[in-house]
């Protein structure tokens, strides 16, 4: 009885609904919140002692680079979840994750060497933080043409997400990559057993931000979702009452 | 075999051959991987001469010395133990200043100067505002100067 | 030859190729000394239906049962337990016949050159059992086929097609050998879409889209 | 009666080894490949003799990375495409020590003779003879790690009619860090300076991808072949 929550999860009729419903209410939680995020930390912030008003483009920086990391996870898994258990579901879900995440390495990347070249002195290093943060956008690529590389879509889809599941061993060697390497890039700022070492009145805007994109990540990934359910089941009855019902 | 006893050796040897690997990547870490060194290490002669490596260190205060109509730079990096001079010709970055942790690419010459042909400003994870910042650094001037993170070990 | 009473069951199996229901819902058995004839039209699913059997595709639901064990459970033990002809030869072309049947039968089991002559001879491949694959003709390669399954010494036959390429003597020699694997208390399932096994205690299931 | 996992891993090795005997142009093409690309480099930069020895690191192993995926790209597809592949997973042997022996066959015929030539380029791109052991023994970890990247890839893109270029996709990422490793173990070997961070390194890597790739390659060609 208590597994009918994961029976629905794995109906297509039921997640398109509840990405119907629960996607606009997603959207508009994103907006406040990284509204409220990017408005406090580039006006309300104080500047840094180091960096000056430069520092602020963290208010996107580490977000997206956050997201990057927690989008491949979250299509690695839902791939997992998909060839394990065989819920067809699953393989919606890591599509419509791929090109997010990958759209949020691509701000990271290009945040990051706009924020390098006036710290640093460079837009690129060739720092174990930068490279592995690259190669995840590279294996991003590779999962989303693999995917569209098979005449027949389960079958891009199950080897898509075996490719997603391997290249997982890369998410803790970016996490760790300044850890165990000297890296030019700083360490956590935010760590989870660690006091912040930022100030609340730069950390509340941060977090903020981060919180509305993972809204904002959820919100487009319902749509796309959506989107994907669609194609995918454009055979099935359900899909004429769902489109007409609106 | 079972199909039970069978999966258990398989597990046990994913576990081996991962507990072996972590090891030697263990093993790795006690080595110079990226040949990154550090002033100490420099003056203990540990660096390879007429070879491009990095060094990081601290700006120390009162060291940079510019020349007036061109772009040449010397200042003098510092571990907190050791120090050890750059020469440097080219833009500096705009957090470069004293105080600053820094690391140079470049080649150490026979006197024993570090040659640069890149400098770039590493700054830590800590961020605060300029008047807290003061007032840390007037609290810190109470007690024991304690450096603050060093490039060497950015997560001290 | 095991004399267990080899049993394989399907059981409510359905197949989707991406768009396409293929299998819908399709129950069998087949016992020991039992012959499945499967006929169908193109497209009917028929090659879906062996590969489902094999274990090469995993059936969106359903099951399919090995005495009384659910294939997936243990797939490489029931997979030592069928020969399997699919509708390519599967020679290598480098290979000679022989040799080719040496690597495929001498991975299932420990066999002798003598016995793999013997099953050639049996087929009537033993007179290119030392020429390359690549210089055999289609019905000759069939044959090499039929000699790798007559070897493997497998309760199980699946065989695809079995008899295309071959001439009338050739039809008689794999239907002969058919008829002898059932009569000594072997399986088998047969696609083929002439219907040239006629021989009694054949059952027959016809696929249709 | 019936044959034991490591019987099958013997039989399986010596058909591989055989086939490529037949076959040898599969086996040198590879090699040539890597031979030209190694000369590439020289003609494009500069004869210059120490400027070549500071490039060889990087030609030596982005030569060995092209040249091995090159060399994999055929590791299941022949066997696919003549219908021997579905006859080695149906042998009832686990699909997993399949393509633990294949990958294995696959090193001992592209990876030791690529080992055995890269003295040759090296020693054409002026490296001193002293260092040939450890660039020797990196690439010996080296390509035995491409194999099983390749493994994967390969078993990935089995299906597909235009595999190779999604197969550099798939792999070239993945063994992007090898790349830097190795590169690293060879130019210290060259320099003279201890080589033994990047070849700790080279064999974790070496044992991370021998322990878990057999899986995730069993596990793709099991969905490819369906």
């Amino acid at each position: 009885m208590k597994w009918t929550w994961f029976h629905k999860l794995g109906s297509p009729p039921y997640v398109y609904r509840l990405a119907r419903s629960i996607g606009p209410w997603l959207y508009a939680l994103a907006a406040l919140t990284i509204g409220y995020g990017v408005v406090a930390g580039l006006f309300f912030a104080p500047a840094d002692y180091q960096q000056g008003d430069a520092f602020r483009i963290i208010y996107v920086h580490a977000p997206a680079a956050w997201m990057s990391l927690s989008a491949y996870t979250t299509m690695a898994l839902a791939g997992a979840v998909a060839l394990i258990w065989r819920i067809k579901i699953g393989h919606a879900v890591a599509a419509a994750c791929a090109p997010i995440g990958a759209s949020f390495t691509l701000a990271a990347l290009i945040t990051g060497s706009l924020w390098g070249r006036p710290m640093w002195g460079t837009f690129w290093a060739w720092d174990p933080r930068l490279t592995s943060e690259l190669i995840l956008m590279f294996l991003y690529f590779g999962v989303m043409s693999l995917r569209q590389a098979f005449d027949d879509p389960a079958r891009g889809d199950r080897t898509a997400a075996v490719l997603a599941i391997v290249g997982v061993v890369n998410v803790p060697i970016i996490h760790y990559s300044v850890q165990w390497w000297n890296s030019l890039h700083q360490g956590a700022t935010v760590a989870k057993f660690a006091k912040p070492s930022m100030p609340g009145s730069m950390l509340w805007p941060l977090l903020s931000v981060l919180l509305g994109f993972m809204l904002f990540f959820g919100a487009v990934l319902c749509t796309r979702l959506r989107a994907e359910v669609l194609n995918r089941e454009r055979q099935s009855s359900w899909i004429k009452e769902a489109l007409s019902s609106r | 075999m079972t199909p039970r006893r069978k999966r258990l050796w398989v597990v046990l040897g994913i576990l081996g051959g991962v507990a072996a690997s972590v090891a030697l990547a263990v093993m790795a870490s006690r080595e110079n991987i990226m040949f990154y060194f550090d002033p100490t290490q420099i003056a203990d002669g540990k660096a390879p001469q007429h070879k491009r490596f990095r060094v990081g260190g601290m700006v120390v205060k009162g060291s940079v010395q510019r020349n007036p109509g061109d772009l040449q730079v010397r200042f003098v990096l510092s571990d907190f133990a050791h120090e050890v001079p750059v020469k440097y010709s080219g833009v500096l970055p705009d957090l470069f200043r004293e105080g600053q942790g820094v690391i140079a690419h470049g080649t150490l010459d026979g006197g024993g100067t570090f040659v640069a042909d890149e400098v770039l400003a590493k700054h830590d994870e800590k961020y605060m505002p300029p008047e807290v910042a003061a007032s840390l650094k007037n609290k810190r001037a109470a007690s024991t100067p304690k450096p603050a993170a060093t490039p060497g070990n950015p997560q001290t | 030859m095991k004399t267990t009473s080899t049993s394989l069951s399907v059981d409510g199996v359905h197949v989707w190729r991406g768009d396409r229901h293929v299998l819908r819902g399709l129950s069998f058995s087949v016992g020991s000394g039992q012959l499945l004839h499967v006929v169908g039209s193109n497209g009917a699913g028929k090659t879906t239906l062996l590969r489902v059997v094999c274990g090469l595709i995993a059936p969106e639901e359903g099951q399919v049962m090995w005495e009384g064990s659910n294939i997936r459970s243990d797939r490489s033990a029931y997979q030592s337990n069928i020969a399997f002809a699919a509708h390519e030869a599967a020679l290598k072309a480098d290979l000679t016949a022989l040799e080719n049947l040496r690597f495929a039968v001498g991975l299932r089991r420990t066999v002798s050159v003598d016995e793999l002559m013997a099953s050639m001879r049996r087929t009537g491949a033993e007179g290119y059992a030392d020429l390359p694959a690549r210089a055999l003709s289609a019905g000759q390669k069939r044959r090499v086929a039929m000699a790798r399954v007559l070897a493997c010494d497998a309760p199980l036959w699946l065989l695809d097609e079995p008899f295309s390429n071959l001439d009338s003597a050739g039809v008689e020699v794999i239907s002969a050998l058919i008829d002898e694997h059932v009569r000594r208390g072997g399986s088998a399932v047969v696609v083929a879409h002439h219907g040239l096994v006629r021989r009694a205690g054949a059952t027959q299931l016809a696929l249709d889209e | 009666m019936n044959v034991s996992t490591a019987g099958a891993v013997q039989i399986i090795i010596r058909r591989e080894l055989r086939l490529s005997f037949r076959r040898p142009d599969q086996l040198i093409q590879p090699l040539m490949f890597f031979l030209i690309v190694t000369t590439l480099f020289p003609l494009a930069l500069s004869p210059q003799l120490s400027v070549l020895r500071d490039i060889a690191p990087g030609v030596l192993w982005v030569g060995a990375l092209l040249s091995s995926l090159l060399a994999v790209e055929g590791m299941f597809r022949a066997d696919a495409d003549d219908g021997t592949l579905e006859q080695l997973v149906l042998s009832g042997h686990s699909l997993t020590v399949i393509v633990i022996a294949k990958t294995c066959a696959h090193w001992l015929l592209s990876g030791v003779a690529l080992v055995l030539v890269a003295p040759v380029m090296a020693a054409a791109l002026s490296v001193p003879a002293e260092s040939f052991w450890l660039i020797m023994a990196s690439l010996a970890l080296g390509t035995l790690t491409l194999s099983w990247l390749g493994a994967i890839g390969a078993a990935l893109t089995v299906g597909l009619k235009r595999g190779s270029v999604m197969l550099s996709l798939i792999v070239l990422p993945l063994a992007m860090p090898l790349l830097i490793f190795g590169a690293s173990a060879t130019d210290r070997a060259i320099h003279g300076d201890s080589a033994a961070g990047p070849l700790y390194l080279l064999g974790a890597l070496c044992l991370f991808t021998s322990t878990l790739a057999p899986f995730a390659a069993s596990a793709a060609l099991r969905i490819t072949m369906e």
